[in-house]
């Protein structure tokens, strides 16, 4: 078990070397650069820019300066933003993302198993159809709607809430923000959890556990949710990284200074550096947190094992 | 008090060489004062300098720089700044993206290029408080170029000091009427007045905050619930929404569709005129965009300074639109188009809601003179970067905003030896002209030049203009001293806030 | 059968350990389900296997169809290596070699019909039949295990445990194979299709030479069925020999157990009968005891039955024991009957 | 009806099947006392384990269970699931046939014995654990403290029966339920077990309802026996009677297939014929397609229950005497 | 096995009657869940409406006075108007929204039910591999998921436009590429515990091939969770399919999608609410409709749930 662990994150580290690799190619194929603007440079100052950020290198030279720099902990310059580094842009914004992304994640997680559960149990029935109903609007209604519906409706017709905005320590400038984040999250739970709480239900152990007049809500609770949880738990993973770094919507929405807007923005400004950063980051965030969900897998069904 | 402002986009940098976004502009001229600066109309006055001379062939010019300027660090701001700025700027290694703003100056365009000597450069210190800058040919606009944020000194002390950090919110040193303070990416960038700064005490405003924003939806939303003061775009379609706070306003720039030169099907003038003729402008800004931009006949915007009093306009623009439909039709079926053997465009644009509406409108205008079309719309990135590379079908969207008042800064444009004249127009004649321009000292007669010049682009048919830019803000009542303007710049000092 | 029969199966040196975790970073246990396991089946023979629970007959069963694989050991297929059989080789073998699972409701799979669960190996392993064919056979080995063909689209959990077991057995016979592992296949059969069944195994047995492994805890049904019968106590062999001599003469003192505790169906014999249940703590197979396993329940156990592992003595006509102090115990036994 | 401590009247279990209905239960009744133990036996399929489901409110979806069950007064059937908890697990407990799909994959033993104690008995959970060692011990699991610290697929299937057992057992239930409990024990570990339900029995006047298909089990434990057939029960009657002197012709036919241990026959003896299907049983008795003794008026009515004195029942219109094998 | 009983040639015979006969003949998942989703209101009710909207998208366009993409100049941006025929109201451009509507649907639709496809059959099939083979083969595979989380999508398609040009199909493809993602990881995970279990052993022990063991064993039992994220899966892809579009790199203009009108419909929901409102109840009646039909069909694939 320590051992399946120690392995998987010292694979992370050539498989992040091979992410960024390929993504280093992928990004240089791709037409346009990070200069093409409604604003085009004139020749020579394009020639000084591209030499500020060794663009003027042969390619495979400029991939063994960027490799290099990693390697040195340096994530190179975003070229959309000249007073931060990449690695500055991403430690600024990392704190704020957290706190959104893992209150969000925790809400919606509990909300969703919850709500999942309950409709599992009055599958069917009225409460079931209500919950999808209402879970459901999370997903289907795209989330930039979302939120200018609840920044409208809270923000300027009832005057409740701040409209957007980052107040370091005001939770009430999180609460529109974390209910757009945690909605379609918690709808996606819910939903799996629905599922496979209705096939949990139907197993022998469940009678077993019912047999003992437990209660229905412990035999929910302690018998039938760990093993429901498991397409749950292959969620969770890409689940929690979305909500670390795809609030791209919500923070340009609210306005927040998350790290969620490099993970797109800088693919579409060609930000060679920030956009290398960003899959780096990625990549070890996903490979962390689908490492954690491949343990919490044999913790919820102990006949997983490990080689 | 406290200015809330919706600034836009996430500034890139806070060094005046390194921006390159109205955005940033209004933050980094909030902090730092070139030699001139404007007024609350956006006209050129006097900021850091507190007089100037020209000489006589209007190559000289000579400021003098106030006494009482100092830095917020309490370091007197001196000429020797404005010269460590101007090769700061000029140097290659600086990388500014917009250095060649200030071309004008003498030798510059070479020192940029790494062909010469910073020191070659035409700016020099006579002593602490005189500059005297030299350019290359004369320049009417040179002194609304200084308002240009590329003019700004920087603060030699701080940036020998601290090099490329000296723009952190810890290091910064501005000579301006506020300070930035803090800066949190993402959220905004907020900046105190400076008690040093020398009109200090006509400086209203206390604090000023800058929000980045890219969503105009949600920042509408933001400046209904009392969030911001002052919106600096919101969709057009909101502008209801914002009621009497919407402030509109002409702004020197313009929408126009390039054609492609090149592409064997638009060779024929009489087609490239036909395509003009059949565009119906009047609908686009007041119907199709909603916010009342002006229909362009013309390629330098009316009002544009240093120029002739009545400038080109197309001797059909008057004709009514069915008219001139017919017309078209006419000229498109003797160039052998029919509704059979309809001429196949592709409009390339820039994605953008407006940009689509207008393709979207235009394709169906031009389906009246036996067009048809096919619309495709790319990322920023990738339709620059067709359009310099002269790497698309046919009519290509572009829009142009003014550096600085003059003509010249528009009819640049379509110079053949140009890398922006996306469309490869190329006429000698008019390349003549614009060189003939340059060396002319009479403004008058350089006005005539350039008329001429338009004429001829114009009368070929080298790009389709269509409509001017508006800006618009939106200014909560509370504010005064926000004057909308062609320049759409406003300076914090001139506004005050009421609670 | 009246030949000198060929061994269809020999099991050499099979040891299986398996590794059990107690939390979610501690040390890892190891746990010895089955060692130095080593016998021979004959062609057309039913070899019985019983023993404590829990003392490993599943898992041979499983390792010698290589559903696990054996850490050390091998199992000789007609002289060859099965554990070094190639994987698409042993799959075809499969179709020779099936087995019964002990669990009845867990092996089938609960999204098939049952017509499909028991046609299952036909539709790889006789590729050569056709839908009807196959059909025809299913329905054929359902009526000769006792089910009713018209529950043939039934889902297994709509089956009781008796009915799902023999599905099982369906499935284990549908490709007439030559050897079958049936781990406890009529323990969850009322007594008269338990007949049924043993009935329909011994025709095959006489009619095709099938030959059998047979895992249960109920002895009388092994006697029945069984020509020899092989004794495991811990995860290893302590005793091999025919039916007859099993029951008659019992060598090792935890056979002489096992068969006094046999339940009789017979209320007064039942009651009158005072069974001397073993004693003394039951061992783990993840911390056997020193020397002999079964000492810690043994009557007959002495101080040297601690020292060493008793080894497998091989008596006359082939039969196995391992147990030091089996001789003196007979002695005994004999000085017993005389007083 | 206060001295039985169970009493079941006319209790049915139909399932929905997707175009019909299987009655696997009909119009079962019997009564139980204090400390007695009741022996059911029958054809596999014949509704055993499901009649003991539906008493306990733990039939499948498809499932439904009509009649009465009376736990002292209480009519267990029809009952709501939050007020049938307060008896099942402490009255009345069940020993599930499959040991493997009734235990839990994902808890430890531990935690899903202990559970009981903590709900029912108010134990905290320490306490719990403790006695939950003590009661896997009681059923033979060696070290148990261990032991309880692992999942159920990791143990062998015997064990995780008498892990099933000491589930049940932990709470001391009045009435225990035990549906072939001992299937995957090997005789010395069964014969423990047995007595474990004997002390039971006898010392805490716990009442047994023992579903087997063994009739050693059944001769060694049981005081009453009920044999079943498609659905019904076909006979009644103390064990002894039902041995030495069966009424019913199935009786016979089981007595007769089972396999003896003293001695080895060329072939069993199986009852001929395949069992009833439920969706269609015969009409009049069930048994009749595969009965030596049917005669015309077996084909057209269906046999009632009879009383035949001394506790005796059976379900058979045929009267003379069985030729009836003594079993030695 | 001629001997097995002696009454062969009657069950023979007999299972040639059952072969021909309606009743008991081999009912199989697929049959068994039709015959429940039929019995299940809210599905049924969905699947109505579903197919109502699918005739609105594919046939409606012939009865409509105007062409999606036929500009009124006379009505621009105009609520909804009976007498000019507008019966939505027009856009920003004087295009006939219910026309457009219309239009939209019918590319989502298409789009939504190929994206998806790729992604199921992509996500099921790598996933059930990589959880059954397990070990190296797990290992490598799931890694290859990890980066393809990682690397910006958007760099893929739009280097897919630039080598393929551009393409609706390549839309299709790149969306269900990057949506598979998730649902291989889900699949597999629940592969990793199915495999586990004994029927796989038995499987395995009568001779099934891997691949048989994973398509016709475990693939089967993956179901419920399978659909139930298919489901999610649609409304996710109608989404990125307009940001794509929007992108230039899908669904060009004047050709439109639900996605795209609703993103373009969402910011003037308070000055021009048709533009929002009409789409949007087609979008949200569609998803929901889906999603109570997925739940039914998760239903009915369950054999134990009735
Ligand atoms: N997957 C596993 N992981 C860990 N231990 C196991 C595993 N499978 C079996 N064991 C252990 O191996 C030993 C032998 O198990 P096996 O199932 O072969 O017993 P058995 O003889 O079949 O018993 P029973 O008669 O009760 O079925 C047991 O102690 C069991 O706990
Ligand atoms: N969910 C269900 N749906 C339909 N029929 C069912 C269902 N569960 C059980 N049955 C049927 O009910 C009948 C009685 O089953 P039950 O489990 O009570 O048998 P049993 O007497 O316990 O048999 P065994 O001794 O084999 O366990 C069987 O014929 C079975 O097929
Ligand atoms: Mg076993
Ligand atoms: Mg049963």
């Amino acid at each position: 078990m320590l051992r399946y662990a120690t392995r998987r994150v010292l694979s992370a580290l050539p498989i992040a070397f091979i992410a960024v690799t390929v993504c280093f190619f992928i990004l240089r194929a791709a037409p346009g650069g990070p200069f093409d603007s409604d604003r085009p440079l004139p020749p020579e100052v394009l020639a000084n820019v591209r030499a500020y950020y060794n663009l003027d290198q042969p390619l495979f030279m400029q991939y063994l300066l960027y490799i290099g720099g990693v390697l040195r902990g340096d994530l190179g310059p975003s070229m959309s933003s000249y007073d931060f580094s990449v690695s500055e842009l991403m430690a600024i914004g990392m704190p704020f993302s957290l706190q959104l992304g893992l209150t969000a994640f925790v809400i919606a997680t509990t909300i969703g198993v919850l709500t999942g559960m309950i409709a599992a149990v009055y599958k069917n029935k009225w409460p079931d159809y209500l919950l999808v109903l209402v879970v459901m609007i999370g997903v289907i209604v795209p989330n930039f709607l979302i939120g200018a519906l609840l920044q409208l409706w809270f923000g300027v017709y009832l005057r409740w809430l701040p409209a957007g905005g980052w107040v370091p320590g005001s939770w009430a400038h999180l609460v529109l923000p974390v209910a757009v984040l945690s909605w379609a999250h918690a709808a996606r739970i819910s939903r799996l959890m629905r599922g496979s709480m209705i096939e949990t239900l139907g197993t022998n152990y469940v009678r077993t556990a019912r047999s003992k007049g437990l209660g229905e809500r412990m035999v929910l609770a302690r018998h039938a949710i760990k093993p429901a949880l498991i397409p749950v738990v292959s969620y969770l993973g890409p689940g929690l990284s979305y909500l670390l770094t795809g609030s791209l919507v919500v923070e340009q929405i609210f306005g927040l200074p998350g790290i969620g807007r490099y993970f797109i923005q800088a693919a579409l400004n060609r930000d060679y550096g920030m956009v290398l950063g960003t899959t780096l980051f990625y990549m070890l965030l996903i490979i962390a947190l689908n490492l954690i969900v491949d343990l919490v897998y044999a913790w919820l069904d102990p006949k997983v094992r490990y080689r | 008090q406290t200015l809330h402002m919706m600034n836009g986009g996430e500034p890139a940098s806070l060094d005046p060489h390194r921006v390159s976004g109205d955005w940033e502009n209004r933050i980094v001229g909030d902090y730092i004062e070139g030699l001139m600066t404007e007024d609350a109309e956006g006209a050129p006055i006097l900021g850091a300098a507190e007089s100037y001379e020209v000489s006589e062939d209007g190559l000289v010019y000579t400021f003098k720089i106030r006494e009482d300027s100092v830095w917020s660090d309490g370091e007197p701001v001196t000429a020797g700044d404005f010269v460590f700025a101007f090769q700061r700027l000029m140097n290659p290694e600086t990388a500014a993206g917009y250095a060649y703003l200030q071309y004008p100056i003498k030798n510059a365009e070479a020192v940029n290029a790494g062909e010469m000597e910073l020191s070659e450069l035409g700016v020099a210190a006579i002593d602490d408080k005189t500059l005297e800058i030299t350019l290359e040919n004369p320049a009417p606009f040179f002194l609304g170029a200084l308002t240009h944020y590329t003019a700004y000194p920087v603060p030699q002390h701080a940036v020998e000091e601290f090099g490329d950090d000296w723009i952190q919110p810890q290091n910064i040193v501005g000579n301006g009427p506020y300070t930035p303070v803090e800066w949190v990416p993402g959220s905004h960038i907020k900046s105190v007045k400076s008690e040093s700064y020398h009109d200090a005490e006509n400086v209203q405003i206390e604090e000023v905050m800058y929000y980045a924003l890219d969503d105009l939806t949600a920042a509408v939303n933001r400046y209904r619930a009392g969030e911001f003061d002052i919106l600096t775009d919101f969709p057009a379609d909101q502008v209801t929404a914002l009621g009497e706070d919407a402030a509109v306003a002409a702004f020197q720039g313009v929408h126009y569709y390039v054609m492609n030169q090149n592409a064997e099907k638009l060779q024929d003038v009489n087609v490239r005129k036909a395509l003009s003729m059949a565009i119906n402008r009047e609908v686009i800004g007041p119907d199709l965009w909603g916010t009342g931009e002006v229909a362009a006949y013309s390629w330098v915007p009316p009002g544009t300074a240093n120029y002739v009093e009545d400038a080109f306009q197309y001797e059909w623009a008057d004709t009514p639109y069915g008219e001139r439909v017919e017309e078209a039709r006419a000229l498109m079926e003797a160039a052998g188009y029919s509704a059979d053997n309809p001429l196949k465009l592709t409009i390339n644009y820039n994605t953008n809601d407006n940009h689509q509406r207008l393709a979207v409108a235009i394709s169906s205008m031009w389906e009246q003179v036996h067009v048809t079309t096919e619309l495709s719309n790319a990322e920023v990135a990738v339709h620059y970067d067709a359009l310099q590379n002269n790497d698309f079908d046919s009519i290509g969207r572009a829009g142009w905003l003014m550096d600085y008042n003059d003509p010249i800064n528009m009819l640049e444009l379509l110079r053949s030896d140009i890398q922006y004249n996306y469309g490869r127009y190329s006429n000698p004649e008019f390349d003549q002209l614009l060189r003939d321009s340059a060396t002319e000292l009479d403004l008058e007669a350089r006005a005539e030049i350039l008329a001429k010049a338009e004429t001829i682009a114009m009368e070929d048919y080298a790009a389709l203009p269509l409509a001017f830019y508006v800006s618009r803000n939106a200014v909560s009542p509370r504010i005064e001293g926000f004057v909308p303007n062609a320049r759409d710049v406003h300076r914090t000092r001139w506004m005050s806030k009421s609670e | 059968m009246n030949q000198t029969p060929a061994n269809l199966l020999e099991i050499r040196d099979l040891k299986k350990t398996f590794s059990i975790a107690t939390g979610l970073f501690s040390r890892q246990l190891t746990l010895t389900a089955l060692a130095d396991i080593n016998f021979n089946v004959r062609q057309g023979e039913t070899l019985g296997i019983v023993g404590e629970s829990g003392c490993g007959k599943s898992t041979l069963g499983r390792c010698i169809l290589q559903l696990i694989s054996p850490d050390e050991g091998q199992v000789l297929w007609l002289g060859q290596d099965l554990t070094r059989v190639p994987a698409e080789e042993m799959r075809k073998r499969r179709a020779d070699l099936q087995i019964i699972f002990q669990d009845p409701l867990a092996s089938l799979n609960p999204r098939m019909t049952v017509g499909e669960i028991i046609e299952d190996p036909l539709r790889t392993l006789r590729p050569e039949m056709n839908k009807t064919e196959r059909r025809a056979r299913v329905v054929r080995i359902m009526e000769s295990v006792g089910l009713l063909p018209e529950m043939i689209n039934r889902y297994p959990h709509e089956f009781s445990g008796g009915q799902a077991q023999r599905i099982g057995i369906a499935r284990a016979l549908i490709t007439e194979p030559k050897l079958i592992v049936c781990d406890e296949p009529v323990s969850a059969l009322d007594v008269s299709i338990q007949a049924q069944i043993l009935n329909l195994l011994a025709e095959l047995k006489d009619e095709f030479g099938l030959t059998l492994i047979f895992i249960s805890h109920n002895l009388s049904v092994v006697r029945h069925v069984s020509d020899r019968i092989l004794v495991l106590y811990l995860g290893r062999i302590v005793e091999l020999a025919t039916g007859d001599e099993i029951y008659e003469d019992p060598k090792h003192p935890y056979t002489t157990a096992l068969l006094t505790a046999v339940p009789i169906p017979d209320p007064k014999l039942a009651r009158q009968r005072n069974i001397d249940a073993l004693k003394g703590e039951i061992p783990s197979p993840i911390n056997p005891p020193s020397g002999c396993t079964f000492r810690t329940r043994c009557r007959h156990a002495q101080p040297q039955c601690a020292e060493t592992r008793p080894p497998l003595e091989t008596l006359e006509n082939g039969r196995l024991v391992a147990c030091i102090r089996w001789r003196e115990i007979e002695a005994e036994k004999a000085a017993l009957a005389e007083a | 009806m206060s001295d039985y401590v169970l009493s079941i009247q006319d209790l049915s279990v139909t399932f929905a099947l997707h175009d019909t209905e299987v009655q696997a239960v009909r119009e079962m009744n019997f009564d139980l006392r204090a400390g007695e133990t009741l022996a059911v036996v029958g054809e596999s399929g014949s509704g055993k384990s499901q009649a003991f489901l539906g008493i306990m409110g733990l039939l499948a979806k498809n499932g439904r269970a009509t009649g009465k069950a009376m736990l002292g007064d209480v009519n267990l059937l029809g009952m709501a699931p939050s007020r049938l908890d307060a008896y099942r697990g402490k009255d009345i407990a069940m020993i599930f046939q499959d040991p493997m799909t009734s235990l839990n994959p994902s808890l430890k033993v531990k935690t899903q014995l202990s559970e009981v104690l903590v709900k029912h008995r108010g134990f905290d959970t320490r306490k719990a654990e403790m006695t939950t060692i003590e009661m896997l011990e009681r059923v033979g699991i060696p070290e148990p403290a261990k032991r309880a610290n692992a999942y159920p697929h990791e143990m062998s299937g015997g064990m995780r029966q008498r892990v099933m057992i000491a589930m049940a057992l932990l709470c001391q239930p009045k009435i225990l339920i035990a549906d072939e409990p001992t299937t995957a024990l090997d005789v010395t570990v069964q014969a423990q077990m047995l007595d474990l339900f004997k002390t039971l029995t006898e010392d805490f006047g716990t009442s047994l309802v023992m579903i087997t298909h063994d009739l050693g089990v059944v001769a060694g434990v049981a005081d009453r026996m009920m044999v079943m057939y498609g659905g019904r029960a076909v006979e009644k009657g103390k064990v002894d009677d039902l041995f030495y002197d069966p009424r019913h012709p199935y009786t016979l036919g089981l007595l007769h297939s089972t396999p003896h241990i003293a001695h080895r026959a060329a072939r069993l003896d199986p009852i001929q014929g395949l069992p009833p299907s439920l969706e269609h049983l015969p009409k009049g008795c069930s048994f009749n397609p595969r009965c030596a003794f049917c005669f015309d008026r077996c084909l057209e009515e269906r046999p009632p229950l009879t009383p035949l004195g001394d506790e005796r029942e059976k379900a058979c219109f045929f009267e003379g005497p069985l030729q009836s094998k003594k079993v030695a | 096995m001629a001997g097995l009983t002696q009454k062969d040639e009657v069950l023979t015979r007999y299972a040639e009657k059952l072969s021909t006969l309606k009743a008991p003949k081999g009912r199989s998942l697929t049959d068994d869940a039709i015959r429940r989703m039929l019995a299940n209101k809210a599905a049924m009710v969905s699947l109505f409406v579903l197919a109502a909207i699918v005739l609105f998208a594919f046939v409606g366009p012939y009865f409509v006075p105007w062409g999606y993409s036929e500009v009124d100049w006379a009505s621009i941006r105009k609520p909804p108007d009976f007498e000019a025929g507008h019966f939505f109201g027009t856009d920003h451009n004087g295009r006939d929204l219910l026309a457009r509507t219309m239009f939209g649907t019918q590319m989502s639709l298409i789009v939504a039910l190929v994206a998806t496809t790729v992604s199921v059959v992509i996500g099921i099939a790598y996933g059930a591999i990589a959880g059954y083979f397990g070990g190296r083969v797990d290992a490598v595979m799931m890694r290859i998921v990890d980066m393809l989380y990682a690397l910006p999508y958007i760099l893929f398609v739009i280097i897919l436009v630039v080598i393929f040009g551009r393409n609706p199909i390549l839309l299709f493809v790149g969306i269900g590429a990057i949506e598979w993602l998730t649902m291989a990881r889900i699949v597999r995970g629940q592969t990793l515990t199915l495999k586990e279990k004994e029927f796989v052993e038995a499987a395995r022990a009568g001779g099934a091939k891997p691949w048989t063991i994973i398509f016709r064993h475990i693939v089967p039992n993956l179901t419920g969770p399978v659909v139930i994220y298919a489901t999610l899966t649609i409304p996710e892809i109608i989404i990125v399919e307009s940001f794509l579009s929007y992108l230039g790199l899908g669904i060009q203009e004047p050709q439109t999608s639900l996605g795209t009108l609703i993103s373009t419909g969402a910011p003037v929901a308070e000055v021009t609410p048709w533009m929002l409102i009409y789409p949007g109840i087609i979008l949200v009646s569609l998803l929901f409709c889906l999603t109570y039909v997925g739940d039914g069909l998760r239903d009915a694939l369950d054999p134990k749930d009735r």
